[in-house]
């Protein structure tokens, strides 16, 4: 039996490691009741200072005990070991101390705590400069708690999209009860809790309702609540946000409890809420007492001390003083009086103290110290003696003799903070309640509503008569129920409080910056002294205090110090507590897990992989593939080993000479319908559309309003009022919004529908010369000379069996046939197109070959030669820009703006390298001079550039500064190996510039 | 050539990598009691309908060849035999015809409606599959933001869908009266869903059967 | 002011750090001042500092209505570079990285600028298009940069995931290697400090609630304290600058909207640089106290409420992770929002207004903390002189009139 | 997270669902070419970008694909009503 583990509390063993020992546990410990019970005293050090510290709360609240979890790639950093359940085999390290917890060579680094003093790094290390990198370097090198995996995290983790009508956070008394009050009008509620099991603090109380034993009385109201089938009971799940129109998300912890990687199944699952209605019954945190070495192992929350013997049989030392300025910690004098340790003695603040429970704890003789403050604690790694002395009535100074108490255990208490954090998260203000010393919520700001200890209520007769009323409220405005109470009443035994003290900061025999360093944010080493500190410097508002010294910033969000702390503050700005007010509670209540916040929503599930018809086929053949917006898209079709520059030569010269084919499936289509199509397809493109006869197509360009070119596209008239609009493959979704704004927004008298067909329709495109005779091969029914389906046609058809959409449009320069079939059939055509064109040595090519043959013709990519501040004109492409238009299209008043009309504006031409085997990199920048110094003034940049296999020469395309004007001119591009390129400035049409070839 | 016209459906693949050499056994269990069955439906038409639904002579029109009510309230949709009408927007329904032409929908409908209206041919863009079990609910809570739960206080027997997210896609879900929900998805999207239908129904095993 | 050094650190010290002096005062304000600008965040409170250090224009107020820096510069990932694409930004940004080499010893203030070099991942093909533009751009205007393989890219943070088969594998970056972060806080009480002991006044929890003028002129501020005449006024209010602007009568091109950011718990130096990607939305870096600070994208609408929504927080953590697989068991430690002011081809506003006396600098977005140095300083010059200093000119409202515009969004890692 | 109304769909949806639109009821000029290029700079780019009580377009993409309007408080970002594009706001800056 470990030394600390009560005779009375049995159970099965669980083994585990911490720092490398063996020790044993019981079934239902907690990490951190299970070192105690070993008497393991130092866990950590501190993260400043590096002081040996210790276990001190039980719960989200520990400041301390944070541990690395097990090693490898499954390993969790930063754990508070209060909320770690033990299970066999566990393996915990503390995540500082070096060489080990308890010699830590940092800990010299402590000694010289006085210099470094809050913000003391904003006051040195600046000489002489070019030092900072190195101090730096050191300075981190102190930086961080645990540390992150180095491996990918081998579990996987989901979520859960849940609507309710209520959602009760916390299941403590006032929780459960208002889930069963909710529960019974039937409306969806989900209760979830934090802990391993439902009952809040009621799980280390030996306090008896209706009769029963609290636990007792636990496990029958939560049988009822499951019984329920409206009721989901999440158990071990933080609800770590409320977020904007109720809606809230919870962290629940499916399997943390079984082992270090899930055993099987996700290991933990986000809940996203979105409920009509919240019970807020988070509870409170008893708040520490700041004295001096208020930090030493063996310093702990009273309530804590009592949950350790009542809930987990583990007795934490032996000697006990009780600090205290309420009634309520005398309990843990009672509870330690059952263990048969010691109590040294109570110590409280107060000067009269007089509740039932301080009588009951006199009458076991335990000496009551009243009007004394707790100055000191003493002793390295664990407590030896609590100096105490007689302070003031107002808790300001000691005003007696100090007393040494020979003590190994200190329990304190200064009263109760209300976990008021997800009230504060909806940006509630919280209000100040000197009644309590402590902040209640604020008013609601959503639809919410606090119950029991987090409402600043701390008997447990009223928390359940809040938690109660809370429930049926909630459920009422849900539209459940009428409000009534199926049990209003409760009876319970409690003693009667009495009044407790404020008291923030216990007065030392030497002034606060004199004293030992008295403790407010244990993990960060914030002490009092520091606090004033600030405020001396000017720091004034609780924002900059907190900046300042890092109040709150820790693990533990300050749910320990920060009351202490602006009370503090507002003491040394001698300014009272509300007008100070505190700074922001935010998500997360407790530290949410990355991965569950990313989900499913990872790996091969990242983002959803878009594939065409004729995906596999490409896979088939060891294609390459290029990312485009979600598709992907055949890159090129390397053969045997063959390079990318090596394929698209190939590719390209099979388009050129013979015949090659394009899975171009991923262009967006749209189909629109209605009497106004042609006037409002007009309307948005740059040319007009009013005379398109059926049978015909055209391209157009879309502009922005701020007349910059945004997509492009060809569109056929399929008949009377009928249209096919293509759009590029990025600009899909955003041309139909586009469209859909301008019709439902600006022009609803215009008739016209429009209807996504991408994903309908596969598209091959059969380019090259031989074309029309791999065409004719697979088509009878439709007559393919030049003179009866001519360019920029299009027919239905059959091909291959298939009825088809066949449009004559080029992206090639080449005579080209885009057959357009419902996708089901999309692999079928391609195939017996590759068979029909067999014969003429028929080459699939991708993107890469499909973006040198468009630029050896000049033709531009939206995108990639043009990035939103190009116009029509700028682009050599005045010819698609209607003059006559009736209605001022959109994005033509921009085309006027003094800045569009400008000479001298980036214009788009081509480069020809003078020496033609040189291939300027996409992205070099253009000079007109290339011997002047740094900075250069840049005329332009190449945007798109190949080496053209056809040609047998590198083309490429660029902007460059009045570049229409200045054909013939050379220019150069200095690269960044030191070399520069110099280019002749040519037409952007280098191929067929005549553009006959398309017409055969 | 070949003379054989093979028809791929949106889900082929998916279907093809249903041998249980290549993926976990788990997923695919011949197992009766798995939470989750998905199953794609057989070809069908599938058509986007545009109109005015305050123009009784077009809902009459629809109805009449359709030979079912053209369903105006938000949220619903009617069924008769293999055809069903969904509401998408409030001039917006989708056809399906299970097993049907779209071919023929189009021109006995185009016939038959006046005015300004819209229907498009979009079945090789999409495709429907069956969510059944005893983890469906569970399923769509994992993927979708919709409440799908509030159809079931609702009356039981009215035909709900909507379009709503599903994981990073979207799609139109249905209820059947069985239980069981319809999900209409899209072709290019279609093996993303279907992944992540078989990694969410993982945990309560999942069958897939072909149509 | 007394001098700040690790001698006054020691000597303080041996005192029980009970002598240390007030890092400013909190005066009365005055009747009228010369300058009052509006807003105590990093820009206004380096516009007074360069105001009175290089104008000696000393009767300034800086006028805060919460407290100093409170705003995004309390709430940014501090990310810094100048590797901006076109020239007019570049210099702008420029000058300020080179404020910032010299900010520390400057303002006798350590604010921890910490040249730990920027990534700007590039994840396809038209990425790595724009990143050699943009790189080439910078090399020609004299700022440093290079375009950088996966291969070294994972020597400079190796826990990053340059694997082939990553659903938007990283195909190279941009690497800025004066780039960094500096420490926000320090960076605005800086600047206080300095232009407090220069004579500014700094009046905190004042809200300027009007613009006060006359014959077309400026005259004041009515503030929640009272009226308070300037003959210049300089409003620097980052998210708030539309409200402001409406006290005066003027519409801006910009729109507030929300923009959030993260930390995670501290974690041991695991992340040595600056890590951004535009593409897969999310960036990162390890703060000196050891958390991960990541930024999102900003949320879709307009919004003053300093929180956003979570789903985009979660499509930013999706994206961490897919970067840094291993940061996946690493936990959310806080979340937070910020109001940014964000223009239509994402440059600032740096510019006088119809109405004389009056001058706005804001539209900074996503990305003005990198720029505080340098805003302040060509703001303060702007206002002094009532002309725009050079490097501002481009930067007037008039540009969106004209079609002049800087449009930063076609240049990958436009953002922060 | 917002939970938006949306008055053809008649139900509240996840702010997943819509995407956003920008400032509602800017009337694009009827003659454009008429304008100044400070008035056509006005139209393009300049908004009351207002705190507090804000009327903006939102569309349901992944839903009806219908645009509307929506009154939100851009402080609490409380939706105080929404209403079909057309339609004029019943809740104003003025009434609020
Ligand atoms: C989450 C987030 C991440 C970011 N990340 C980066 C980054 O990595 N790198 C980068 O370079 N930039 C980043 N930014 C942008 C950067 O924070 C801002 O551009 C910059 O801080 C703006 O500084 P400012 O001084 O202009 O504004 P602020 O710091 O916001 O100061 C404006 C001040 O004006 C005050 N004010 C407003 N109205 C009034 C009034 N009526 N009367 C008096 N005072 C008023 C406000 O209270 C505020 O203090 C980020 C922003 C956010 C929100
Ligand atoms: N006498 C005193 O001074 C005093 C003071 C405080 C409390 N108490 C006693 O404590 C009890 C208070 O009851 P109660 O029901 O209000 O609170 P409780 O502390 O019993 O229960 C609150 C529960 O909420 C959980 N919780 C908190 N935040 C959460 C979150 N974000 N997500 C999930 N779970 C969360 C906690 O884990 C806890 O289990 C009463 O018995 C009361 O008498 C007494
Ligand atoms: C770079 C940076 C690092 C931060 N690190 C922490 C941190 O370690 N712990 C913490 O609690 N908050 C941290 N914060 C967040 C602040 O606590 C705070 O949330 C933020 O400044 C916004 O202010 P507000 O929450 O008071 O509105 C950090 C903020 C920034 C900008
Ligand atoms: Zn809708």
């Amino acid at each position: 039996m470990s030394r600390n583990r009560l005779e009375s509390h049995t159970g099965a063993t669980l083994d585990f490691t911490f720092n490398g020992k063996a020790y044993q546990g019981i079934v239902g410990d907690t990490l951190a009741s299970a070192l105690l019970a070993n008497g393991v005293d130092v866990v950590g050090r501190s993260f400043k200072y590096a002081r040996p510290r210790g276990i001190f709360g039980h719960g989200a609240e520990e400041p301390n005990a944070i541990i690395q979890l097990g090693a490898g790639a499954a390993t969790i950093p930063n754990l508070k070991a209060t909320q770690v359940e033990l299970y066999q085999g566990l393996e915990a390290s503390s995540v500082n101390g070096w060489p080990s917890v308890d010699f830590d060579v940092m800990g010299i680094i402590g000694a010289f705590g006085r210099l470094m003093p809050p913000g003391f790094y904003y006051k040195t290390f600046m000489y002489p400069k070019k030092l900072w990198m190195t101090y730096e370097h050191f300075i981190r090198k102190a930086a961080g708690l645990g540390a992150t995996p180095v491996e990918a995290d081998p579990d996987s983790y989901d979520k859960l999209n849940q609507h309710c009508d209520v959602l009760v956070v916390g299941a403590g008394p006032a929780g459960l009860v208002a889930a069963r009050e909710a529960a019974r009008t039937g409306a969806r509620v989900i209760i979830a809790d934090e802990q391993s099991e439902f009952g809040g603090s009621l799980l280390a109380s030996k306090q008896t309702i209706d009769g029963r034993i609290a636990t007792d009385w636990i496990a029958s109201l939560v049988a009822e609540l499951a019984a329920y089938k409206n009721v989901q009971l999440l158990p071990r799940s933080t609800v770590f946000g409320y977020y904007d129109h109720n809606f809230l998300t919870i962290l629940e912890r499916r399997t943390d409890h079984l082992a270090l990687s899930a055993p099987s199944g996700t290991r933990q699952r986000i809940h996203r809420v979105r409920a009509a209605q919240v019970v807020l019954a988070t509870g409170a945190f008893e708040r520490p007492l700041v004295f001096a070495h208020n930090d030493i192992p063996g310093v702990m929350l009273a309530s804590s001390v009592s949950t350790y013997v009542n809930r987990y049989g583990v007795a934490p030392g032996n000697k006990l003083v009780v600090f205290t300025t309420n009634d309520n910690a005398y309990q843990t004098a009672l509870d330690w009086h059952q263990t048969g340790r010691q109590v040294v003695a109570v110590v409280d603040s107060r000067t009269n103290p007089s509740g039932e429970i301080v009588d009951a704890v006199k009458a076991l003789g335990i000496e009551v110290l009243v009007g004394h403050g707790l100055i000191e604690a003493r002793g390295k790694k664990r407590v030896k003696a609590a100096l105490v002395a007689p302070i003031n009535e107002s808790g300001t100074q000691v005003v007696g003799a100090v007393r040494y108490l020979d003590s190994d255990l200190i329990a304190c208490s200064g009263g109760w903070s209300p976990a008021i954090h997800l009230s504060s998260h909806t940006g509630a203000k919280p209000v100040w309640d000197p009644n309590i010393v402590g902040f209640r919520p604020g008013a609601s700001k959503q639809q919410e509503r606090s119950a029991g200890a987090c409402r600043g209520t701390f008997d447990l007769a009223g928390c359940l008569a809040e938690g109660a009323s809370a429930g049926a409220e909630a459920a009422k405005l849900s539209g459940r129920g009428d409000g009534g109470l199926q049990f209003p009443g409760f009876s319970v035994e409690e003693y009667s409080e009495q009044p407790q003290q404020a008291l923030f900061l216990v007065p030392h025999t030497q002034s606060t910056s004199r004293a030992p360093s008295q403790f407010v944010d244990f993990q960060l080493d914030v002490s009092a002294s520091g606090i004033e500190l600030a405020v001396r410097e000017g720091f004034e508002s609780v924002e900059h205090v907190k900046r300042y010294t890092a109040l709150g910033f820790g693990t533990d969000q300050g749910k320990l110090g920060n009351i202490n702390g602006m009370a503090i503050l507002a003491n040394a700005l001698d300014q009272s507590i509300a007008e100070t007010g505190t700074t922001i509670f935010r998500p997360s209540y407790t530290p949410t897990t990355f991965g569950a916040i990313a989900g499913r929503d990872v790996n091969h599930l990242f983002d959803p992989e878009r594939y065409t018809a004729m995906h596999r086929w490409h896979q088939q053949q060891g294609a390459e593939f290029e990312d485009v917006g979600q598709w992907k898209r055949p890159w090129y079709f390397p053969q045997s080993g063959e390079s990318l520059q090596k394929a698209v030569n190939r590719e390209g010269l099979a388009v050129r000479n013979s015949v090659g084919i394009l899975d171009a499936s991923t262009l967006g289509k749209i189909d629109i319908q209605g009497p106004d199509a042609a006037e409002f397809i007009t309307r948005m493109y740059t040319n007009s559309y009013l005379k398109l006869a059926p049978g015909k197509c055209r391209y157009g360009v879309m502009l922005k309003e701020d007349g910059m070119i945004f997509d492009d596209g060809v569109c056929a008239c399929l008949a009377d009022n009928h249209y096919l609009m293509f759009t590029t493959t990025g600009g899909a979704a955003g041309v139909l919004a586009w469209l859909e704004l301008w019709q439902q927004t600006e022009w609803p008298e215009l008739q016209v529908y429009f209807t996504s067909v991408t994903d309908h329709w596969t598209t091959a495109t059969v380019t090259g010369p031989n074309a029309r005779k791999v065409i004719a091969k697979v088509c009878n029914d439709i007559e393919l000379s030049n003179e009866a389906f001519g360019f920029m046609d299009w027919r239905d058809g059959t091909v291959a069996g298939v009825k088809a959409r066949i449009f004559r449009i080029s992206f090639t320069g080449e005579l080209s046939y885009e057959v357009n079939v419902p996708a089901h059939y999309g692999r079928h055509i391609w195939e017996a197109l590759i068979a029909a064109g067999e014969e003429f040595n028929i080459t699939p090519y991708g993107t890469e070959t499909m973006h040198v043959l468009r630029a050896e013709k000049g033709f531009i990519i939206v995108g990639q030669d043009t990035d939103g501040s190009m116009t029509p004109a700028d682009m050599n492409m005045d010819w698609v820009v209607g003059k006559n238009k009736a209605f001022s299209f959109i994005g033509k008043r921009s085309l006027q703006r003094s800045d569009t009309v400008r000479e001298n504006r980036k214009q788009l031409v081509g480069l020809k390298t003078l020496k033609g085997s040189d291939v300027l990199p996409e992205g070099a920048q253009v000079v007109f001079d290339a011997k002047q110094k740094i900075p250069m003034s840049m005329q332009g940049h190449v945007t798109s550039s190949y080496y053209s296999a056809s040609l047998g020469h590198s083309i490429a395309l660029a902007v460059v500064k009045g570049g229409h004007s200045r054909l013939g001119q050379v220019v150069y591009c200095p690269l960044a190996d030191g070399r520069s390129i110099a280019a002749e400035i040519v037409s952007s049409v280098f191929y067929d510039p005549k553009g006959e070839r398309q017409h055969v | 050539m070949s003379n054989s016209i093979v028809q791929e459906s949106v889900l082929y693949y998916f279907h093809g990598a249903f041998n249980k050499s290549a993926v976990p056994g788990s997923l695919f269990s011949d197992q009766t009691d798995c939470g989750l069955v998905i199953k794609e439906a057989p070809f069908s038409a599938h058509l986007n309908l545009r109109g005015d639904a305050a123009d009784s002579e077009f809902c009459l029109a629809v109805a009449k060849v359709l030979n079912l009510t053209l369903p105006l309230v938000a949220g619903t949709y009617s069924r008769n035999g293999n055809t069903s009408i969904y509401w998408l927007g409030p001039s917006e329904w989708l056809i399906v015809e299970i097993g049907g032409d779209a071919a023929v929908i189009e021109a006995t409908m185009r016939k038959a409606l006046q005015g300004h209206i819209s229907i498009v041919d979009v079945s090789g863009g999409q495709t429907s599959i069956n969510m059944r079990g005893s983890a469906a609910a569970t399923l769509l809570k994992k993927s979708s933001v919709y409440d799908f739960e509030a159809w079931d206080s609702a009356e039981p027997t009215a035909g709900r869908v909507v379009q709503t997210t599903f994981a990073k896609a979207s799609a139109v879900v249905s209820n059947r009266p069985d239980g069981s929900y319809d999900l209409v998805i899209r072709r290019s999207f279609a093996d993303y869903v279907a992944q992540w239908l078989l990694d969410a129904g993982a945990e309560f095993g999942c069958r897939v059967e072909q149509g | 002011m007394k001098k700040y050094s690790a001698f006054s650190l020691l000597k303080n010290a041996l005192s029980y750090h009970e002598n240390w002096q007030k890092v400013w005062r909190s005066p009365t304000p005055k009747k009228e001042y010369d300058v009052i600008v509006v807003g105590g965040g990093g820009h206004g409170l380096a516009t007074a500092y360069y105001l009175a250090k290089v104008h000696g224009i000393t009767n300034i107020a800086v006028i805060e209505k919460g407290y100093l820096g409170g705003g995004n510069t309390a709430r940014n990932t501090t990310i810094i570079r100048s590797n901006y694409l076109w020239d007019e930004a570049a210099q702008l940004y420029d000058l300020s990285l080179k404020l910032w080499e010299g900010l520390s010893q400057e303002l006798n203030y350590n604010v921890m600028f910490s040249q730990r070099g920027v990534l700007n991942l590039g994840h396809n093909l038209q990425d790595m298009r724009d990143i050699e533009r943009r790189v080439n751009a910078n090399r020609l205007n004299g700022i440093d940069g290079e375009v950088v393989s996966p291969q070294r890219i994972k020597e400079i943070a190796p826990l990053i995931n340059i694997s082939r088969d990553s659903r938007y594998p990283i195909l190279g970056a941009s690497w800025q290697p004066r780039g960094g972060t500096a420490r926000h806080d320090a960076v605005a009480w800086g600047y206080a400090r300095g232009a407090d002991a220069l004579g500014v006044d700094l009046i905190q929890q004042t809200e300027v609630t009007g613009i006060r003028r006359k014959d077309g002129a400026v005259v004041g501020v009515e503030t929640s304290n009272g009226f308070i005449g300037a003959r210049k006024v300089a409003c620097v209010t980052a998210g708030n600058s539309g409200v402001v602007a409406a006290m005066a009568g003027l519409r801006l091109p910009v729109e507030s909207r929300p923009l959030q950011a993260l930390v995670s718990e501290p974690v041991k130096p695991c992340l040595d640089t600056v890590v951004m990607s535009n593409a897969v939305h999310g960036y990162i870096s390890q703060s000196d106290k050891g958390d991960l600070v990541i930024g999102a994208g900003v949320d879709s609408y307009n919004g003053y409420g300093q929180r956003g929504s979570f789903h985009v927080v979660e499509h930013t953590i999706q994206a961490i992770c897919e970067l840094f697989p291993a940061f996946s068991r690493v936990r959310m430690n806080r979340q937070w929002g910020g109001v940014v002011d964000t223009c239509p081809d994402a440059c600032p506003i740096i510019s006088k207004t119809s109405v004389q006396g009056l001058y706005f600098n804001c539209g900074w977005g996503t990305g003005g903390f990198k720029a505080t140095p340098g805003s302040g300083y060509v703001f303060a010059d702007t206002v002094a002189n009532d002309r725009p200093h050079p490097l501002a000119a481009a930067f007037n409202l008039d540009r969106f009139n004209s079609g002049a515009l800087i449009d930063e969004h076609g240049a990958a890692g436009v953002a922060h | 997270m917002l939970l938006i109304h949306c008055p053809h769909c008649r139900e509240h949806r996840e702010e997943e669902e819509f995407s956003y639109g920008g400032e509602a009821h800017i009337v694009r000029p009827l003659e454009p070419e008429a304008l100044s290029d400070e008035e056509w700079g006005d139209y393009l780019f300049f908004r009351t970008n207002s705190r507090g009580i804000h009327h903006e377009m939102w569309y349901h993409a992944v839903g009806c694909r219908r645009y509307f309007n929506a009154t939100r408080n851009t402080v609490t970002y409380e939706i105080l009503e929404t209403y079909k594009t057309g339609t004029q706001p019943t809740i104003t800056g003025a009434s609020a």
